[in-house]
C-alpha cells in the first residue's frame, strides 16, 4: 500500500502534489465562502478547453528537441491572420472557423519552416532566441495590422486605417461556437462539450501523429540527436517539422481561444501568451526536454483551474488583499519554471 | 584601451563639431517653404491603446497641414519606457518653431518629459490632457491641463446608474489603478453616493493587464466574472471597469446576460462599443459621431437593451486634442488673454461639443480644468 | 629520509564489482624515470588516478592498498592534496586555457601578486597581478626545458608540442614538485617534438625530480627509462631495469597469451568474395582520426580491428556508417557507397553497434521494444500500418517481434515496455544487437561490444555474434580494444596505428607481432 | 608545417581573410552602424536634439550596462537578473524619499543602503545560477519575473500595512501600497548630476588636453618603435584637434555649446571603467577569467568555481543597483511598478550591439553599445515616421528593432561559432 502511494508520488511529482493541494484548498475555500461552486467549475472547464490547445502546441517543440516554444506568438499570429482572412470573406459559423484553420495552415507551415531553420542555427540557445523573435515579430505585426489590406467594415477602425485591436466574432456566429456545441448542464455545471471534445480530438490527433513514423523520428531526434543520426534520421529536418507542428497547433489554439473569448485580440495580445502556455505544461510535469500529452492535460487543468478559482476566492476572502491572487500567480508561475530549470540543470551540473 | 577610447572621443568630437558648425543660425531641417512661423506638436498614444486620440491628431494634421502640426507617440509600454516618452517630446521641442505641445493622454513619464523640455525650451506652452500622474504635480508642470472631471463623475455616475434603474453597482479595478489617486477617490465617491441612493456597491479586483498575465488574463476574468455578478445580483446590475481593456468584455457580457452598462472608463461613443458590438464601419462613415450613436442604438434595440446602455455623446479625448490644438493656435496668434484663458477655452470647446460646456477648476489651481458631460442613453 | 620517494603497495581497485587493479606495486626514487607500459585497459590510468586522488576514484568506493611518500603513509583524497604532496601531472588532455598567455597558464591560480590601495581595504583577492615577476618565473621554467616559446604569446594557436611544454613548465615552476606523472605525453606529438620532450624529461630528472612515464611506445621507453613496469589486465606482470629489457620481451609481456581460441568454429569465409573494400578512407572523428586507411573484408568473415586508443580503429566503422565526416572510397558488394549518409549505409545492408552505447546506441528513457524497432521503422518503414493518410506504429507487430528477440537473445528485462536505462550494461548491449538484427544486415559493424560489461555477459555477447555469423552468414567487423577478445573469435585481425592499417595478422600470430604492431614499431621502421 | 603556424601562403589571401574575419567578428556592430546611419538620414533629425539626448542617455545608462561585463568574464553570459539590482535600488529610493533626504546626501544614503541589500540578493541569485550552469540567461530572465512578483507584493501589499509607512505623498490614500508614480522633484532628482556641471565644449577641451598630456608624457618617457611613435604623434594631434574643434564650437552660435555635462555622473562612469580595468588585473579578476574560459580546468587548478561565480553575480547586482540609482535620479519621476522592467533587456541589447557576445565583453563594447543603441532609439521613431508617414508605425518599428536586435545577435553569435568550428574542421582536413 505504502509502495503504491510512493510510486504515485514519484510519478506525479511533489510540485504537482503541492499545486493540486493548493487547488483543492482553493475549492474548499470557495465552497466555504459561499461562492457559486458549480459556476466556478463551469468557468474552469471553459478556461481549460480554450487554453488547452495552446498548451498542447508547446508539446511538439519540446519533443523535437528545440525546448519550450517561447516563439509560439508566431503560430498565434498565423492563426489570427487566418481568422482575419475568414472574416474578410464574410464566412459564418463553422465555415468561418474551419476556413480560418485552413487559411492558417499554409501560413504556419511557411512561418514554422523559416523559424525552424533559424532555430537550427542557434542550437543550444533556442529559448532565448525564441523569446526575442516572438516579441519582435509581434511588433512587426503591429505594423502589419495597420497596413495589411483588410477592408471588411466589421474589422476596420471606426475612424481610421487598419484593423481594430479587438474584433468581435459575434456577427460571424463564431463566438462561443464550440462552447455551445452540445453543451449540457449537470447539477449547475455547464459542460462545454464541443470545446472539450475539440481539445480531446486535438490531443488525440497529436497522439496519433507522435506514433507515426515522422512522430517517432521527431521523438528520437529530440531525445538523443546522436542516436537519431545513427538511425538515419535527419535531426535538423525533424526539428523543423516539430517547429512547424507547434506553430500550426498554436494557430489552431488561438482560434479556439478566440471563439470562446468572442474576440480576436491583435496588437499586443499575443505577446505574453507563450509564457502562460509554457508555465502550464511545466506545471503539468514536463521538463524543457521531455513532455507528454498527460503533462499537457494535467498542467492545463491545474494551472487554469487555479487561475479561475483563485481570483474570486481572494476577492471574497478579503477585499484589502484582493490582488494577492494576481501576485501569487506571478510568483507561482515563474517559480515553477525556475524549478523546472533547476531540475534540468541538475544533470548538467556535474 | 586608451587608444580606443581616444578614438571614440575624437570621432565624437568631430561629428559633434561638424554638426555644430553646420547649423549656425537656423536649424538645417527647416523647410525652405513660405513663412511657416509656428508649429504645434501633438503627443499621443498609438491605436493599440485607444484609437481616438491618434486619429484626432491625424485629423488636426490634415486641418492645419503637416508643416504646422507634428505628431509623435509615446510607447505602448509607457510604464516601462519613460525614456522614450522623454526623447519623443524633446524631439518636438527641439524644433524652434514648435510653440506649443499638446499631450493627450498625459501618461506616466509626462512629468519627467515636461521637465526636460522646459530645461531647453522654457518658452513652449504645454497642454496636458487626461493626466495619469498626481494632479497636484501635473498642475505645476503643465501650462494648461484638461481632464475629465473624474471626481465630479463619482457622484454623476452613481446618480446616472440610479436613473438607469440600478440596484447594484460592480466596480472592477486592480491595485495599480487604485494606486492612482484620482481613480481611487472616484471609487470612494461612487460608493458613497451609491449607498446613499440605496444601490449596493461591490468592489471587485481583476488581474492587472500590464502584469505578466497580460491583457488576456484581465479580459478572461471579466468574461467569467460578469455573468456571475449578474446571476447573483440580478439584471439591474451596473458593471463599471476602470481600465480600457476591460470595456469590450464588459459590454459583451452585459449584452449577453442582460445587465446595465452605465458608461466606459473613458466616455466616448467610439470607445469599445463599436468593437464589442461588432459594428461595421463603411469607408464613408468613418469618424461620423452621430451615425455611430445611431448604430449603437440599433444594436441596443436588437439586443433588447434600449435604455440600459449609455455613454457620453462626445468622444472626450478627441475633444481634448482638438480643443487643445485650437487653443494653442489661438494662443500663438495672440487671440487669448495670456496663457490661461478660461473663457476662450470654453468657447472653443462649446464649438466642438455643439452645446454648453462647463469647466471647473481643480481645487487650488487656476490652469487645471475639469470637464463633465451629460450621458447619452441609447 | 626513506630511500623511495613514492611507494605504492598492493593497490587494488574495482569499478562496480569489476576488478581493474590487483595487487599492484610501484616504487620510485628521486631523479628516476620510471616507465609504466601496458595495453589499453591494463590499469595504467586508474593507477595514476589513484595517485592523483581523482574524484572518480572516491566516488566509486575508493581503493585498497597503501601509498607511502618519503616512507610516510598518506591517503590522497583530492588532486589538490596530491599537488601539495609535490605530485605534478602532465595531463593527456591539456589543462590549458587557450585565451591565456603561456605565462598565465603556467601561473594558473598561483599568480604572483602585489598589494595595492584597494586590496589593503578589501582583502587579498583584489591584489594586482605582478606580470613582471610572473613572466620572469615562466621564462625561467621554460629555459630550464630549453624551450624558446615566448612567455607572452597566447596558447591558442600554439603547436601541440608547445602546449605540452607549457604544461610541463607549469609543473616545474611549482616550487614543491618532486615527482611528475607524464600520461602518454607523446601520443599527440610529432617525432621531433617527441624527441624534444624526451630530452626535457632527462633534464627534469637530473634536477632530482622523479618521473612516472606512462606510454605504449616501446622505443621511447628504451630511450629514457631507468625502470620499467609492465601492467596487464590490472596485474603487475613485470618490473625490470632498462638494461634487462628488450623491445621484444616487453611486447610479449604487454600482450601476453591470455585467452585460447574461445570457440571452435569452422571458417566459412569465401576469400574470393570481397564484402567490404575500403580504399584510402579518411575519417574526421575527433580523437580517433583515420588517415587514408585501406582494407578488404571477405564475405562471411569475422574481421577484427584492434589497436591502441586514439590510433583510429574506432573511426573506421563510424566513418563507413556515415556518423563522422569521411572521404575516400568504400565499396560494398561491388558497388560504391555514398559516404556521410547513415541512411544510405543502412540501406546497403549494414548495421552498426556503436562503442558509445549510452550516447549513440540507445534512447535511454524509451522502452526496450521501441529501441529495438525504431531504426528499422525509420529506414525500412516496417512495423507501421496505414491509418488513412497517417502511418501508425503497429503495436502488436512490434510487441511480437521484440518478445521474440528478447527470448532469442536472452535479454533480461521485466518486459518489452521497460525503459532501457534500467537494464544492466550487458542487457543494454543485447538490446543494441537486437536493433541491429531487426535491420537484417549482411554486414554488421560492432564497436567495443564488451566494454563495461561483466564477464558472463561478455561471453554471451560474443557467442551471439558468432552464432549470427554461422547461422546467417553475416559478415561481422568487430572493433575492440581487447585483443584477447578479437583473437578468440576473429578470422583475421587488422591492427590500426596512426590512422592506417599497420598490419593484418592471424589470431594465432605471436604476441610479439601483435605487441610490435600495436606499439607502432613496424610502422615506424617503414614496414 | 606545424612548427611554423604563422606561415602565410599568399598575401592576397591573407588580406581577404583579414577582411572576412573583421566582418564576421563585428557583423552585429557593422549592421547596427549602417542601420543607425540610414535611420538618422531618413529621420531628418535635428543634430542639436540628438546630441543633447544622446549625452543625457549615455550618462543615464552607461553605468548599468557596464555592470554586465563581470558575469560575462566569469562565463555566465549576459546577466538578465540585473533587474533584481534595479528593484533593490527602487526599494531603497522609496525609503530615502520617504525620509526626505535630498540631493547628493540622499544619493549617498541610497548607495550605502542598497549595497548590502544587493549583495544579499546577488548572493541568492548566484547560488541559483550555480544550480543551473549553462542555463544562466534564461534562468535570470525568469528569475526577474519571479522577483517582480515579490517586489510588487511588498510595495503594494505590505508597505503601509505590515510595514508601516506614514507618508501621504508616497502611500495611497487607502493607507496601503505605494503610488504608481514617484516624483523625486525636490528630493533625489539630479542629486548626482547637479553636483557639478560643465558645458560640453569645456568638457571636451579638458578631456582633449588630458589625453594629449598623457600621450606626451608616455612619448617623452619611453623609447618605442617608430611605428608606435607615429601612432602616438597621431594620437596627440588628434587630441589637440579635439581641443581646437571644441574651441571653435564654443565660439559658434550652435546650441550644442550650451549642452551641459553632469560631470559627477561621468566621473562615476569613468571611475567604474577604471575599476573594471583594474579588476581584470587582480587575482579575483584573473580567477573569473579562468572560470569563464573553462570551469573544469579552473576547478582542477584549485579555484573555487562556485564561489567565484557567486562573487561575479554579486558584483554585477551591486553595480546594477548603483546604475539604477543614477538612472532614476536623472529621470526625476519614475513609475514604481514599471521602471525596472526593461532595464535588463535594454542594457543587454546595448552591450550586444557594441559587439559583445555572451562569452566576451569589454568596456569599449559596452560604451560603444550604449552610444549606438540609444542613437537608434532616438532616431528610430522619427525615421519610422518619415519612412511610413505614420508616427505610430515609427513606434512599433522601434520596439521591433529593440527585440529583433537581441534575437539577431544571438543568432549571429551561434552562427559565427558554427562558422568558426567549420573552419576548424576544414583546417584539419587540409592537414
Amino acid at each position: 500500500m505504502q509502495n503504491i502511494f510512493k510510486d504515485f508520488v514519484r510519478n506525479f511529482g511533489i510540485p504537482r502534489l503541492i499545486i493540486l493541494g493548493f487547488f483543492l484548498l482553493l475549492c474548499v475555500m470557495a465552497v466555504f465562502l459561499g461562492l457559486d461552486f458549480a459556476e466556478l467549475m463551469s468557468s474552469s472547464l471553459v478556461r481549460i478547453g480554450m487554453n488547452g490547445i495552446l498548451v498542447l502546441a508547446i508539446l511538439p517543440s519540446i519533443v523535437c528537441g528545440t525546448g519550450p516554444n517561447f516563439g509560439l506568438s508566431l503560430g498565434i499570429l498565423c492563426g489570427l491572420l487566418g481568422g482575419l482572412i475568414a472574416m474578410e470573406l464574410t464566412l459564418n459559423g463553422f465555415t468561418n472557423f474551419f476556413a480560418a484553420i485552413a487559411f492558417s495552415i499554409p501560413l504556419s507551415v511557411l512561418v514554422g519552416y523559416g523559424y525552424g531553420l533559424l532555430l537550427n542555427k542557434v542550437k543550444g540557445s533556442e529559448m532565448m532566441f525564441a523569446i526575442f523573435v516572438g516579441w519582435s515579430v509581434v511588433s512587426v505585426m503591429k505594423i502589419g495590422w495597420l497596413v495589411l489590406p483588410f477592408n471588411s467594415p466589421e474589422m476596420a477602425w471606426p475612424i481610421g486605417r487598419g484593423v481594430r485591436v479587438t474584433i468581435a466574432l459575434l456577427n460571424r456566429e463564431v463566438s462561443q461556437l464550440l462552447n455551445n456545441l452540445w453543451a449540457f448542464n449537470v447539477g449547475g455545471v455547464i459542460i462545454p462539450t464541443g470545446l472539450l471534445l475539440f481539445f480531446v480530438i486535438c490531443c488525440f490527433i497529436l497522439w496519433l501523429f507522435m506514433r507515426s513514423k515522422t512522430g517517432m523520428a521527431m521523438y528520437a531526434a529530440g531525445d538523443n540527436p546522436r542516436f537519431a543520426r545513427a538511425a538515419g534520421i535527419n535531426v535538423d529536418r525533424q526539428r523543423i517539422i516539430g517547429t512547424i507542428v507547434s506553430t500550426f497547433i498554436g494557430a489552431v489554439g488561438i482560434l479556439v481561444y478566440a471563439q470562446s473569448f468572442g474576440f480576436y485580440q491583435l496588437y499586443d495580445g499575443p505577446m505574453m501568451m507563450p509564457f502562460i502556455a509554457i508555465a502550464a505544461i511545466l506545471i503539468g510535469g514536463a521538463s524543457i526536454r521531455k513532455a507528454s500529452i498527460t503533462n499537457v492535460i494535467v498542467g492545463t487543468f491545474l494551472f487554469f483551474g487555479i487561475l479561475v478559482v483563485a481570483m474570486p476566492v481572494a476577492n471574497a476572502f478579503a477585499a484589502d488583499i484582493a490582488s494577492m491572487a494576481e501576485i501569487t500567480r506571478q510568483i507561482i508561475q515563474n517559480g515553477i519554471i525556475l524549478y523546472a530549470l533547476m531540475q534540468a540543470g541538475k544533470g548538467d551540473a556535474a | 584601451m586608451i587608444k580606443k577610447s581616444l578614438l571614440i572621443l575624437l570621432v565624437f568630437a568631430m561629428v559633434l563639431s561638424l554638426f555644430g558648425c553646420g547649423d549656425p543660425g537656423a536649424a538645417p531641417d527647416e523647410p525652405p517653404a513660405e513663412e511657416v512661423t509656428w508649429k504645434v506638436g501633438i503627443m499621443t498614444g498609438t491605436v493599440t491603446q485607444n484609437e481616438e486620440e491618434f486619429r484626432m491628431a491625424t485629423q488636426m494634421q490634415e486641418r492645419y497641414g503637416a508643416e504646422h502640426i507634428l505628431i509623435t507617440t509615446y510607447p505602448d509600454k509607457f510604464m516601462d519606457e519613460q525614456e522614450t516618452t522623454i526623447t519623443n517630446m524633446l524631439e518636438m521641442a527641439s524644433d524652434p518653431l514648435v510653440k506649443a505641445i499638446v499631450m493627450v493622454q498625459a501618461v506616466p513619464g509626462a512629468v519627467a518629459a515636461v521637465d526636460k523640455v522646459r530645461a531647453i525650451r522654457p518658452d513652449i506652452m504645454i497642454i496636458l490632457g487626461q493626466p495619469q500622474e498626481d494632479p497636484d504635480i501635473i498642475a505645476q508642470k503643465g501650462d494648461l491641463v484638461l481632464m475629465i472631471d473624474d471626481l465630479g463623475r463619482g457622484e454623476q455616475i452613481a446618480e446616472h446608474a440610479k436613473a438607469l434603474g440600478a440596484e447594484t453597482f460592480v466596480h472592477y479595478s486592480f491595485p495599480r489603478h487604485m494606486s492612482i489617486e484620482v481613480l481611487a477617490e472616484r471609487r470612494r465617491l461612487i460608493k458613497e453616493k451609491a449607498e446613499e441612493l440605496g444601490i449596493l456597491f461591490i468592489d471587485e479586483d481583476a488581474p492587472d493587464p500590464t502584469g505578466d498575465a497580460g491583457v488576456p488574463g484581465t479580459q478572461q476574468f471579466i468574461m467569467e466574472d460578469v455573468p456571475r455578478k449578474i446571476a447573483q445580483y440580478g439584471p439591474n446590475t451596473v458593471v463599471f471597469g476602470t481600465n480600457c481593456a476591460m470595456q469590450e468584455p464588459l459590454i459583451r457580457q452585459t449584452f449577453e446576460h442582460g445587465g446595465l452598462f452605465a458608461v466606459q472608463c473613458c466616455p466616448s461613443p467610439y470607445h469599445a462599443l463599436p468593437a464589442a458590438l461588432g459594428i461595421e464601419v463603411p469607408e464613408d462613415k468613418k469618424g461620423d459621431v452621430p451615425w455611430m450613436l445611431e448604430q449603437i442604438s440599433v444594436k441596443c434595440a436588437e439586443a433588447g437593451m434600449t435604455g440600459r446602455v449609455a455613454t457620453w455623446p462626445v468622444p472626450v479625448n478627441m475633444m481634448f486634442i482638438e480643443a487643445s490644438v485650437e487653443y494653442a493656435v489661438a494662443w500663438i496668434n495672440g487671440e487669448t488673454n495670456g496663457m490661461v484663458d478660461k473663457a476662450k477655452l470654453q468657447e472653443i470647446m462649446e464649438g466642438i461639443a455643439g452645446g454648453g460646456v462647463t469647466l471647473t477648476e481643480w481645487p487650488g489651481t487656476d490652469n487645471f480644468f475639469l470637464y463633465l458631460s451629460d450621458h447619452y442613453i441609447f | 629520509m626513506a630511500e623511495y620517494l613514492l611507494e605504492m603497495d598492493n593497490i587494488c581497485k574495482s569499478y562496480y564489482g569489476t576488478k581493474v587493479l590487483t595487487d599492484v606495486k610501484l616504487a620510485l626514487k628521486p631523479g628516476e624515470i620510471h616507465a609504466i607500459i601496458g595495453e589499453n585497459g591494463a590499469g595504467k590510468s586508474t593507477l595514476m588516478n589513484i595517485l592523483f586522488g581523482m574524484p572518480v576514484i572516491h566516488s566509486t568506493g575508493g581503493c585498497e592498498g597503501e601509498i607511502f611518500i618519503d616512507g610516510q603513509p598518506v591517503e590522497i583524497k583530492s588532486p589538490l592534496q596530491a599537488m601539495d604532496l609535490g605530485i605534478g601531472m602532465v595531463h593527456q588532455e591539456f589543462m590549458l586555457l587557450p585565451n591565456y598567455t603561456v605565462t598565465e597558464n603556467i601561473k594558473l591560480n598561483r599568480e604572483t601578486r602585489k598589494e595595492n590601495l584597494v586590496s589593503r581595504l578589501f582583502g587579498k583577492n583584489l591584489e594586482t597581478l605582478d606580470y613582471k615577476s610572473m613572466n620572469a618565473d615562466a621564462r625561467k621554467a621554460l629555459d630550464s626545458l630549453d624551450i624558446g616559446i615566448e612567455e607572452y604569446t597566447r596558447v591558442a594557436g600554439l603547436p601541440v608540442g608547445y602546449m605540452q611544454f607549457t604544461e610541463i613548465a607549469r609543473e616545474i615552476d611549482k616550487s614543491n614538485t618532486r615527482m611528475m606523472v607524464f600520461d602518454e605525453p607523446t601520443a599527440v606529438l610529432t617525432e621531433s617534438e617527441a624527441s624534444n620532450l624526451l630530452d626535457a624529461m632527462r633534464k627534469i630528472a637530473e634536477r632530482g625530480i622523479a618521473i612516472l612515464f606512462i606510454t605504449h611506445r616501446l622505443d621511447e621507453v628504451m630511450e629514457v627509462a631507468d625502470y620499467i613496469t609492465v601492467l596487464r589486465d590490472g596485474r603487475l606482470v613485470g618490473t625490470m631495469r632498462k638494461e634487462d629489457a628488450t623491445i621484444y620481451g616487453l611486447a610479449e609481456l604487454m600482450v601476453g597469451r591470455k585467452v585460447e581460441k574461445l570457440f571452435n568454429r569452422k571458417s566459412r569465409v569465401n576469400f574470393e568474395d570481397v564484402a567490404v573494400r575500403i580504399k584510402n578512407l579518411t575519417v574526421n572523428m575527433p580523437g580517433e582520426r583515420v588517415r587514408g586507411l585501406t582494407l578488404d573484408v571477405y564475405r562471411g568473415e569475422i574481421f577484427g580491428i584492434g589497436g591502441l586508443a586514439g590510433q583510429g580503429k574506432i573511426g573506421v566503422a563510424n566513418g563507413v556508417m556515415g556518423l563522422y565526416p569521411s572521404q575516400g572510397s568504400v565499396v560494398i558488394n561491388n558497388d560504391d557507397l555514398t559516404l556521410n549518409d547513415p541512411r544510405e549505409s543502412m540501406k546497403r545492408g549494414m548495421a552498426f553497434l556503436s562503442e558509445d552505447r549510452r550516447g549513440v546506441g540507445l534512447l535511454l528513457d524509451s522502452s526496450v521494444e521501441l529501441n529495438i524497432v525504431i531504426t528499422t521503422m525509420q529506414n525500412k518503414g516496417l512495423f507501421m500500418k496505414k491509418l488513412g493518410p497517417l502511418t501508425q506504429i503497429d503495436g502488436s507487430k512490434v510487441r511480437e517481434h521484440s518478445q521474440k528477440l528478447i527470448k532469442d537473445l536472452d535479454i533480461r528485462c521485466t518486459g518489452p515496455t521497460q525503459p532501457v536505462k534500467r537494464l544492466s550494461g550487458g542487457n543494454q548491449q543485447k538490446v543494441c544487437i537486437a536493433r541491429a538484427l531487426t535491420l537484417k544486415p549482411d554486414i554488421l559493424f560492432v564497436s567495443e561490444p564488451t566494454r563495461g560489461i561483466d564477464i558472463g555477459a561478455k561471453q554471451r555477447v560474443l557467442e551471439t555474434l558468432l552464432r549470427l555469423n554461422e547461422e546467417m552468414g553475416m559478415t561481422i567487423i568487430i572493433t575492440s580494444s581487447e585483443l584477447a577478445e578479437l583473437r578468440s573469435i576473429c578470422d583475421r585481425i587488422a591492427i590500426v596505428s596512426g590512422g592506417k592499417v599497420a598490419g593484418i595478422l592471424q589470431p594465432d600470430a605471436s604476441d610479439v607481432d601483435f605487441g610490435l604492431l600495436m606499439a607502432g614499431q613496424i610502422d615506424r621502421k617503414g614496414a | 608545417m606545424k612548427d611554423n603556424p604563422k606561415l602565410n601562403r599568399d598575401p592576397g589571401h591573407a588580406v581577404k581573410k583579414k577582411v572576412t574575419s573583421f566582418l564576421t567578428n563585428n557583423m552585429v556592430t557593422i549592421m547596427f552602424v549602417v542601420l543607425s546611419l540610414l535611420a538618422f538620414q531618413v529621420s531628418g533629425m535635428n543634430s542639436n536634439l540628438y546630441i543633447t539626448d544622446i549625452v543625457s542617455r549615455i550618462s543615464r545608462n552607461s553605468f548599468t550596462v557596464l555592470a554586465l561585463i563581470i558575469p560575462v568574464i566569469a562565463g555566465m553570459g549576459l546577466n538578465f537578473s540585473i533587474i533584481v539590482g534595479a528593484m533593490a535600488a527602487q526599494a531603497v529610493i522609496i525609503y530615502v524619499t520617504h525620509w526626505g533626504v535630498p540631493g547628493f546626501a540622499g544619493i549617498m544614503l541610497c548607495v550605502a543602503l542598497v549595497t548590502p541589500l544587493s549583495i544579499l540578493l546577488g548572493y541568492l541569485t548566484g547560488h541559483l545560477f550555480n544550480r543551473v550552469k549553462g542555463q544562466e540567461m534564461i534562468t535570470g530572465l525568469i528569475f526577474g519575473y519571479f522577483a517582480m512578483g515579490i517586489y510588487t507584493f511588498i510595495f503594494l501589499q505590505l508597505v503601509g500595512g505590515v510595514l508601516p509607512m506614514d507618508n501621504e505623498v508616497l502611500v495611497l490614500s487607502s493607507g496601503v501600497g505605494i503610488r504608481t508614480t514617484i516624483d523625486l522633484y525636490g528630493g533625489l532628482r539630479y542629486g548626482l548630476d547637479d553636483l557639478f556641471r560643465l558645458p560640453l565644449p569645456v568638457m571636451l577641451i579638458i578631456a582633449g588636453l588630458i589625453a594629449a598630456g598623457y600621450q606626451l608624457f608616455i612619448f617623452m618617457r619611453s623609447d618605442r618603435l617608430k611605428a608606435q611613435r607615429f601612432n602616438m604623434i597621431i594620437g596627440i594631434a588628434g587630441s589637440l584637434l579635439v581641443v581646437v574643434l571644441a574651441i571653435v564650437l564654443m565660439n559658434s552660435n550652435s546650441l550644442i555649446r550650451l549642452i551641459s555635462i553632469p560631470v559627477a555622473t561621468w566621473l562615476a562612469i569613468i571611475a567604474l571603467c577604471f575599476f573594471l580595468f583594474f579588476f581584470t588585473k587582480t587575482k579575483l579578476g584573473q580567477d573569473m577569467r579562468s572560470v569563464g574560459q573553462d570551469r573544469h580546468i579552473a576547478a582542477v587548478s584549485g579555484i573555487n568555481v562556485d564561489r567565484v561565480r557567486v562573487i561575479a553575480i554579486i558584483m554585477s547586482t551591486v553595480l546594477a543597483s548603483w546604475g539604477h540609482i543614477i538612472f532614476l535620479q536623472n529621470m526625476g519621476a519614475w513609475s514604481t511598478y514599471g521602471s525596472h522592467m526593461q532595464i535588463g533587456f535594454y542594457a543587454i541589447a546595448a552591450i550586444l550591439i557594441g559587439g559583445a557576445t555572451v562569452t566576451r565583453a569589454t568596456i569599449g563594447q559596452a560604451l560603444l553599445g550604449v552610444f549606438l543603441f540609444h542613437t537608434l532609439f532616438i532616431v528610430a521613431p522619427a525615421a519610422g515616421r518619415e519612412l511610413f508617414g505614420d508616427a505610430q508605425i515609427g513606434e512599433y518599428f522601434r520596439v521591433f528593432v529593440a527585440f529583433g536586435v537581441i534575437g539577431v545577435t544571438l543568432a549571429m553569435h551561434a552562427w559565427k561559432t558554427k562558422l568558426q568550428s567549420n573552419q576548424g574542421i576544414r583546417a584539419i582536413k587540409d592537414e
